[in-house]
């Protein structure tokens, strides 16, 4: 049973593409389109709560897929055939670097798989264990939805934007066709075979961040390839060297390595916490995610939510226990915590909504990397707590970003000015969105409060400074952005909801599930949570928060929830002011309404409030520049400190 | 698409006129990136009475007590310069004891003008007991003027051809006893002005004025003075200024700092003044008997507190004038105003406008 | 936050007496020459009318028919012009303010009832002297005319 | 007049008391210019009515501690050339004199359209 | 506890030479220092009880001083401090004077004097607290808070109304 | 057990911090050489407030308000019944937020201004606030406020740093001169009322009442840093409150009010600085 959902995990998703693909595009296979997306979205969906019931239930891992000569050589045909057609698109566009970098990746692979110099493997490749059903689930439930979304999106957006070639087809299927990539990620034990799927990856954002063939796009799409690119390096090298010094395979039979034994283990995980950090987008790789923000909103949703970035700090999770108080270990707080703070300075900074959502993501990462980098149960609690609530908060925030923009024209933050009377519906989802990512007990806050825990017991002084700090920025540009939607502006001013209701299907469920998730988090924490911790660390971890913790946190939340309900139960009896409510202070020069006041010229002028952005201080252009060579020091050094140590 | 990520980033709010830190109604528009002020625009009239139309309903002898409520707070000089041009129009020469009177009064008034403004000042960046501190010494010269005139901030004093009122020995010897002390207690709130590090860091470097800028902007008194340019038209000799020793004070770095540095000074050297002119004060007569009507025209500068004032009157032979103009300190202040004001803080905006010690009331008269 | 000059002066003021008065509670002593409110000696006033024409703020009104001399209090700016021109020094300047209050009532000073009847006398008697002069003046004039009239009359 | 009057002001026409050199409207801002390039600074500008529809302005100027004045004689519904090309602070004299007195005048720097004091009265000096 | 055991004051400054309003502030500074009687001088009309206006009111600031007055939740007073906020004072035949205060606004306590000194001040306010005790008791009773009808006797001349509206 | 005493809390803590908002006031009047106003005003003000007729901007503004309100009551439950330290700082900064989207919901300028300088003040506390747990978890090797007032020796010996530093945003969190930029109880500001600008009438009432309880919940934590297992330290605790509160009286009367960015980067370095370097030598000691 587990192992026919697996496979139908892994190869459905490519056939549900492969179909989508051939249906081609216009008015008339719309409908049917939809059919097909929403049914396997469905499908997958369902399949991976069906696994996730099922592997939960039996309570130790599931390992299969022994012997699979021919999948490894189907497998290596693959990554040539990527190769190839990165090959294809760097001398298509004169981009020479990606062709170099895809072959130093995958030739050593492909020479390994061939040659058989590292020996046959005996250990099964593929292994589910609940961190892995925990990921599905987020993959499946959150990239399912993104995919439903994407399908009355992308009509809008050539709608919107004729000037684009509508290969829409094209674009459904590769969203798929990664959706597959990343099941096969999670399921694959293997080294070898999780390369193969990380190599899908980065090739599928790199072409669905050049969706448009802008320039702008395809400038962006490849920078994501070639950072990507160099990450698969970094992994292929782990994997070359794992199998040919330590004969290492899976990563289940790292995890094992007595590392006082072989200290060359160190160089493995460091090899891969590079290649995770790379695909994390964590400084100095941060660029990659900044620039795939010009692919449609569903790309952005899928890249900076629930998959791509995700398979990065996944990878980090799964090596955790190897990373605590090691070398490494202190590689990765180091730059997860860095790019946690200097990403939210960013941040603030910024006024694209877009734009803030990524480098929230790329903090937000910083700070799973940095919880992965502490290896203690406790951190790796939080970091596991954080990427379920990011992925739901922020695939939901983008999904509506991209709504408003449909609507207003405009995602850029100062234009959302009294959203609430504007959009009720979508502000409220808004609301929900934004408090999932930072206010108490909602993910954030729950998990900060571990990682605090966890990183003073594991004495990282830089860490507990990075957190607090980092902390205090990231609040401060989320609350900046939930003060503007929530400004109560006149009720003139509502504007006509045009999102479409299959928008609403993907936007209302996932909000639903981030409320849901902050109702059942203490039974998250137990029954998902703690099992993953246990298996993990292979030993009875006690529970991270007590009883009384959680009674209070969520005492919290219920006093939280009333917020978006209220502006509910307001929004039915119109929130927007009315002529007969009080003039706002304005100096006493109001004129006639809330909006405008007398200038010095004797006429009415209207108030604009712009939030604060410190450009001259925090602006990107200010700081992005020392921060990469910052984080580019830090790496650069530590991974000649722990090589260096490890030979 | 790539949105300018700094199109939207600015705010329009208004400022004023009533506003908790602006002591008078004066209103600016302000265009914000941040708190950084990119723009501003002044707009004057919420005080605009009209009084210099008053000249042809009232008789020039009572306009005199109309002159002096132009403004409270250099009651004082109004009067003064009003009077003085109508007697150079009408070609009379008080006595000299009206002049030192004058001069006296007109120093006292700037000791309590300048205290005050230390104190509003002080409230402008948050520092509320040193704006207490300030109000109470000034309450000591409040006192003074109040023994000797009859009133604290409007005193009626002034006549055409002379004085209204004497002042006894045992009132000058009553004001020296007081500039005794008042002169010590002040020296503590000086200090700190001066030197308290919190203080500098609100008022050095901020608000910079060039003293080319300040010239072309046609900027006066101590505002002026602070951009270095050394011009006090109490040096032009007026009343009883020409037989008294002072220089003017001057500040070269144009900042807030050298503003408040200017006043501080001129508190002292009005001190002095008052002094000096306690010790010269000759005896006699304190007024001229005044016959006829004035005709003819004339200008009268004099230096208030604030700055450079301009009496203009325009006679014609009957009791009611034809034109009186006055030109404030602040009317020709404002420009410069609006220069530093861009780029400043907003949270300085309102130390800035106290920096050229603003006076609307006069200003809109 | 180096060297804190002020600290020393708020410490001393927190252990030193308020500065502050205890008006209302405590009266108040104003200095001699404190302009405070007018008042008219009304038996001396005789009601020239110099003071009202005076005012630069239209205070005063002088009521001759009616024998009454008025103030209002609340347009009085204590500036003490009908002090100095009155003629007979009827009017002082009262060093107490006007109570504030929520009418702005106006006083009026009317003359005794036994002086009112002394000058309506007086009146009666000079509007008796004028008519009387008068009638002499006109009786002069029709003397005057008269030869001249009588034979045209006739 | 009576004789005392006459005294008071010294004799019949006395000596004018202020300097002002009395110019013609057009060529007010040759004059302008020429004592702007002599660094001399705008002290202020003011205009009176003298009889029915006669306006004068009078511009003073200062330089360290001398002055001096222009003058020019406008009648009603006449306007006048803004200095504020010349002295730029001359905005808000310029504004004061039209919302006063209704003179128009020409390209302003900052043209507050007759709102800089918004009155009861339009134009209560004319 | 009675309203009037912290009345807070709005200051606005219309059409005064400013002698009052350093009267003003100045009874807020040590020597009469208002906070005795709890009173704070708020620059927030939001906040206040108290309208303490100096100066008379002219066409350009009357659209301000209605403003603030509509700001000021009830119960609330207003205190017309000086000659000018009385009735125009000196200044009552400027062709810029709509008149006192009252003209444009109700007013509670005159308080006279040019300027007003602190002790009038004070005088006027104390006065006013008991007003406002009345008017909260009004309201209590579920009556409007003032018991006069104030109607505004404002006469507008036409010629610059309309560049205004 | 505990948790009575945390109601307690929520019963006495209004009454103890409007006496020490009192006593604040009446300090300050003396140390500007004023008479004063009366001990009790604050409660005056307070049923001044809730007499006023409220002038409400919004129907989400009541919300907010007393969102604001509950979540500093939970603040303080949090602490007097023992429980976690860091929640209940959580929930003091989910309080603040609450106050400023009030503020940012009366969509005017100066409330929104207010809101963003509130903001920051809050970036500007946050890392020390969090530090003041972890302050307490290095010295009792627990969140629990239970475990921290059971400790044989005072938190302050263990963590004179964290101590300092939380001093400074003190003044921060108690709307004290010098870092009173986004509200401030003197009444010349150029935010005019801050973040309650709009806000009035019985709603502003809410917002005194929170203060108070803000109040005495810092008075709180600065006890808690003298607190042990020895029922004596209680008094040291007590005293050593009062002292703060007079520093915080005597610091406010004596500086004039900063810019923003002097208080960012002031509150920051010395967050790095005195918690930052406590830590440091903590960790350094714990490792050798
Ligand atoms: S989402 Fe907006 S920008 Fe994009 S295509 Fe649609 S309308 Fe255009
Ligand atoms: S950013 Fe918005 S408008 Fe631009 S490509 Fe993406 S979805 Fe379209
Ligand atoms: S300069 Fe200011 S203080 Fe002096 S008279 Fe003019 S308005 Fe009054
Ligand atoms: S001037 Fe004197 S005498 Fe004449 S009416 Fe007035 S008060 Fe009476
Ligand atoms: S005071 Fe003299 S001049 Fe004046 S009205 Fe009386 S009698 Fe005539
Ligand atoms: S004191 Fe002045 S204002 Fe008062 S009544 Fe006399 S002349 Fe008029
Ligand atoms: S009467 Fe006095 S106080 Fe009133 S406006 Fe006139 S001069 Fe000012
Ligand atoms: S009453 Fe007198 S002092 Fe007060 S504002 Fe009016 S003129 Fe000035």
């Amino acid at each position: 049973m587990e192992f026919s959902i697996a496979i139908f995990l892994i190869f459905f998703p490519f056939v549900a593409a492969l179909v989508l693909y051939l249906l081609g595009n216009g008015e008339r296979v719309y409908k049917a389109r939809k059919v097909i997306v929403k049914g396997s979205a469905l499908l997958i969906m369902a399949a991976a709560i069906l696994m996730a019931v099922l592997i939960l239930g039996r309570g130790t891992p599931y390992p299969f897929a022994e012997h699979t000569k021919a999948v490894d050589v189907l497998m290596a045909c693959g990554e040539a055939f990527l190769m190839i057609l990165v090959f294809y698109y760097s001398i298509r566009y004169k981009k020479i670097y990606t062709a170099v970098l895809s072959a130093c990746g995958t030739l050593p692979i492909l020479w390994l798989t061939f040659s058989g110099a590292a020996g046959e493997s005996t250990a099964p490749h593929m292994q589910i264990d609940n961190l892995t059903v925990l990921m599905i689930l987020v993959v499946g439930i959150v990239g399912g939805l993104i995919a439903v979304y994407a399908v009355g999106y992308i009509k809008d957006y050539h709608n919107h934007h004729k000037n684009y070639k509508d290969r829409s087809n094209w674009f459904l299927a590769m969203l798929f066709v990664f959706l597959g990539a990343m099941f096969g990620l999670l399921l694959s034990d293997c080294m070898d075979w999780m390369y193969f799927f990380w190599e899908i990856t980065s090739v599928c954002s790199f072409l669905l961040i050049g969706y448009n063939y802008e320039k702008e796009s395809i400038k962006n799409s490849f920078t994501a390839l070639w950072m990507n690119l160099l990450g698969g390096v970094g992994f292929a090298a782990a994997i070359l060297y794992s199998e040919l010094s330590l004969h290492v395979f899976t990563l289940s039979e790292l995890l094992q390595v007595d590392r006082t034994v072989a200290p060359g283990v160190m160089i493995v995980v460091s090899l891969l916490a590079f290649a995770a950090m790379t695909k994390s987008a964590q400084m100095p790789f941060n660029l990659w995610l900044l620039g795939a923000m010009v692919a449609p909103t569903p790309t952005s949703a899928l890249l900076h939510s629930a998959t791509m970035v995700k398979a990065g700090v996944y990878l980090l999770i799964r090596i955790a226990p190897l990373l605590s108080r090691t070398t490494a270990g202190v590689m990765v707080t180091l730059i997860g915590g860095f790019t946690f703070f200097a990403a939210s300075l960013m941040a603030i900074a910024t006024s694209d909504g877009k734009r803030v959502l990524a480098h929230s993501t790329v903090s937000n990462l910083g700070l799973i990397v940095a919880c992965a980098g502490v290896g203690m149960p406790e951190s790796v609690w939080a970091g596991t707590m954080l990427i379920l609530f990011h992925a739901v908060s922020k695939s939901l925030m983008f999904l509506c970003v991209g709504a408003v923009e449909n609507v207003t024209g405009s995602r850029n933050i100062e234009d959302m000015h009294g959203l609430v009377v504007k959009l009720p519906r979508l502000a409220m989802v808004m609301i929900i969105g934004i408090c999932g990512m930072f206010l108490a007990p909602f993910g954030m806050l729950v998990a900060k409060w571990a990682a605090l825990r966890s990183y003073i017991d594991s004495a990282s002084v830089w860490l507990v400074l990075f957190l607090v700090f980092g902390a205090a920025s990231t609040t401060f540009y989320w609350a900046k952005w939930l003060g503007k939607l929530l400004a109560v502006i006149h009720g003139s001013q509502a504007t006509k909801d045009t999102t479409h209701t299959g928008e609403w299907e993907s936007i209302y469920p996932l909000a639903g599930l981030v409320v849901a998730m902050c109702f059942l988090f203490p039974l998250i924490s137990s029954g998902l949570i703690q099992p993953v911790l246990n298996q993990l660390f292979h030993e009875e971890v006690p529970p991270v928060i007590g009883q009384s913790d959680m009674i209070i946190m969520i005492l919290m939340f219920v006093l939280i929830a009333l917020l978006p309900i209220s502006a509910v139960l307001t929004s039915k009896k119109r929130v927007g002011l009315t002529d007969q409510n009080t003039r706002s202070y304005m100096s006493g020069v109001n004129s006639g309404d809330d909006r405008h006041f007398m200038n010095s010229y004797g006429d009415p002028q209207s108030v604009y409030m712009a939030n604060w952005y410190m450009t001259d201080l925090i602006g990107e252009l200010k700081i992005m520049k020392p921060c990469l060579l910052i984080s580019a020091g830090i790496l650069v050094t530590m991974m000649l400190i722990i090589i260096g140590g490890a030979i | 698409m790539a949105v300018n990520n700094n199109a939207k980033k600015i705010s329009v709010v208004p400022f004023g006129p009533q506003h908790p830190v602006l002591p008078e109604p004066i209103h600016l528009d302000l265009v914000l990136k941040d708190e950084k002020v990119v723009y501003a625009l002044p707009s004057i009239g919420f005080v605009h009475r009209g009084l210099e139309k008053l000249v042809e309903k009232r008789d020039y002898e009572q306009f005199v007590l109309i002159a002096e409520r132009t403004c409270g707070i250099c009651s004082f000089g109004h009067g003064m310069g009003y009077v003085e041009a109508i007697e150079k129009i009408m070609n009379l020469d008080i006595p000299p004891r009206a002049k030192f009177l004058r001069t006296m009064w007109a120093e006292l008034a700037r000791m309590h003008n300048h205290l005050m403004w230390l104190g509003l000042q002080a409230d402008a960046f948050g520092f509320e007991s040193l704006f207490m501190e300030c109000w109470r010494l000034r309450e000591k010269v409040l006192d003074m003027l109040e023994l000797t005139t009859g009133g604290r901030v409007i005193f009626s004093v002034n006549k055409v051809g002379g004085l209204r009122k004497d002042v006894t020995p045992e009132m000058l010897e009553q004001i020296l006893k007081t500039l005794d002390g008042l002169e010590k207690e002040c020296r503590v709130v000086t200090d700190t002005f001066l030197g308290d590090p919190d203080v500098l860091s609100r008022m050095k470097g901020v608000g910079v004025l060039t003293p080319g800028r300040a010239e072309e902007l046609g900027c006066c008194g101590p505002f002026l003075r602070a951009s270095g340019v050394k011009r006090d038209c109490r040096q032009l000799g007026y009343e009883a200024y020409g037989e008294l020793k002072f220089e003017p004070i001057v500040s070269y770095d144009g900042d807030c700092y050298a503003r408040c540095l200017v006043r501080i000074e001129e508190l002292y050297q009005s001190m002095d003044l008052v002094r000096q002119c306690i010790a010269k004060m000759p005896g006699g007569d304190i007024a001229v008997k005044v016959t006829g009507n004035p005709n003819g025209e004339y200008m009268v500068r004099i230096e208030q507190p604030r700055g450079e004032a301009l009496y203009y009157v325009k006679a014609n032979g009957t009791r009611y004038l034809t034109r009186y103009r006055n030109r404030t300190p602040t009317y020709a202040n404002i420009p410069g105003l609006i220069e530093t004001i861009k780029g400043a803080e907003l949270a300085d905006v309102a130390m800035m406008i106290l920096t050229i010690d603003p006076c609307i009331s006069c200003t809109e008269r | 936050m180096a060297f804190l000059p002020y600290v020393g002066r708020t410490l001393k003021n927190l252990f030193s007496k308020p500065a502050t008065e205890s008006f209302p509670a405590g009266e108040r002593i104003y200095p001699d020459r404190y302009r405070g409110h007018i008042e008219n000696d009304i038996d001396k006033c005789i009601l020239c009318g110099s003071c009202q024409r005076n005012c630069p703020s239209s205070a005063i009104k002088v009521n001759k028919a009616d024998f009454s001399w008025e103030i209002h209090p609340f347009s009085c700016v204590q500036c003490s012009k009908c002090v100095e021109v009155c003629p007979v020094k009827c009017l002082s300047m009262v060093n107490s303010f006007t109570e504030p209050g929520a009418e702005k009532t106006s006083i009026v000073n009317r003359f005794s009832q036994e002086r009112i009847e002394k000058e309506k006398e007086k009146q009666r008697l000079m509007a008796e002297k004028i008519a009387a002069a008068k009638k002499a003046a006109a009786e002069k004039a029709a003397a005057a005319k008269a030869p001249a009239q009588t034979p045209a009359g006739t | 007049m009576s004789e005392q009057e006459k005294k008071a002001q010294g004799g019949e026409k006395k000596e004018p008391l202020m300097d002002i050199k009395e110019i013609e409207k057009d060529t007010l801002l040759d004059e302008v210019t020429r004592i702007s390039f002599d660094n001399w600074r705008l002290i202020q500008i003011c205009a009176t009515k003298v009889g029915e529809e006669k306006y004068e302005i009078l511009y003073t100027f200062g330089k360290g501690y001398q002055w001096k004045n222009l003058r020019i004689h406008l009648s009603k519904g006449e306007s006048v050339s803004s200095i504020t090309s010349i002295y730029e602070v001359a905005y808000l004299y310029e504004n004061e004199i039209h919302d006063l007195y209704g003179i128009g005048i020409d390209m302003l720097n900052y043209d507050f359209g007759g709102k800089l004091f918004r009155t009861g009265v339009q134009y209560p000096f004319a | 506890m009675k309203i009037s055991k912290s009345p807070w004051i709005l200051h606005y400054d219309g059409s005064s030479c400013n002698g009052c309003d350093i009267e003003v502030l100045a009874s807020t500074t040590p020597r009469y220092d208002l906070e005795r009687f709890g009173i704070i001088n708020t620059g927030d009309p939001k906040h206040a009880d108290v309208f303490l206006i100096t100066g008379g009111v002219n066409y350009q600031n009357r659209d301000v001083v209605q403003q603030l007055y509509s700001q000021m939740p009830d119960p609330k007073v207003v205190v017309a401090v000086g000659i000018c906020a009385c009735d125009g004072g000196v200044f009552k035949d400027c062709y810029n004077i709509i008149g006192g205060v009252d003209k444009v606004i109700p007013v509670d306590v005159y308080v006279p004097g040019c300027a007003a000194r602190p002790e009038s001040i004070i005088d006027g306010v104390v006065k006013a607290l008991a007003i406002l005790d009345k008017k909260r008791e009004r309201m209590a009773q579920g009556l409007v808070p003032d018991e006069k009808v104030w109607t505004n006797t404002i006469v507008r001349p036409g010629s610059q109304e309309k560049q205004e509206d | 057990m505990l948790y009575v005493l945390g109601f307690i809390f929520v019963i006495l803590g209004p009454f103890l911090g409007g006496l020490l908002s009192g006593v604040d006031r009446v300090f300050s009047a003396r140390m500007q050489r004023r008479q004063g106003p009366p001990l009790l005003q604050p409660f005056a003000d307070y049923a001044k407030f809730m007499q006023k007729k409220a002038y409400i901007i919004n129907g989400l503004q009541t919300f907010l308000i007393t969102g604001h309100l509950i979540f500093v009551i939970l603040a303080g439950w949090i602490l007097y019944a023992g429980q976690d330290i860091l929640l209940s700082i959580f929930s003091l900064t989910l309080s603040e937020m609450f106050l400023c989207m009030a503020a940012f919901s009366a969509s005017a300028p100066y409330s929104n201004m207010s809101a963003q300088r509130e903001l920051l003040q809050m970036a500007c506390t946050e890392p020390m606030l969090l530090m003041i747990a972890i302050g307490f978890y290095l010295s009792s090797g627990s969140f629990m406020v239970t475990d921290i007032v059971a400790q044989k020796t005072p938190a302050i010996i263990h963590v004179p740093g964290f101590f300092l530093g939380f001093l400074v945003i003190l003044v921060v969190e108690l709307r004290k001169s010098p870092f009173d930029v986004s509200t401030s109880h003197h009444a010349h500001q150029e935010m005019v009322k801050g973040v309650t600008t709009d806000i009035t009438g019985s709603l502003m009432g809410i917002v005194e009442l929170s203060e108070w309880y803000e109040y005495f919940l810092m008075f709180s934590y600065v006890a808690l840093y003298f607190v042990s297992s020895n029922p004596l330290s209680l008094l040291v605790g007590i005293l050593m409150g009062c002292l703060v509160m007079f520093l915080m009286t005597l610091i406010d009367n004596t500086f004039p009010r900063v810019r923003w960015e002097r208080m960012l980067s002031v509150c920051w370095a010395t967050t790095l600085i005195f918690a930052g370097g406590n830590l440091l030598l903590l960790t350094l000691l714990k490792m050798f």
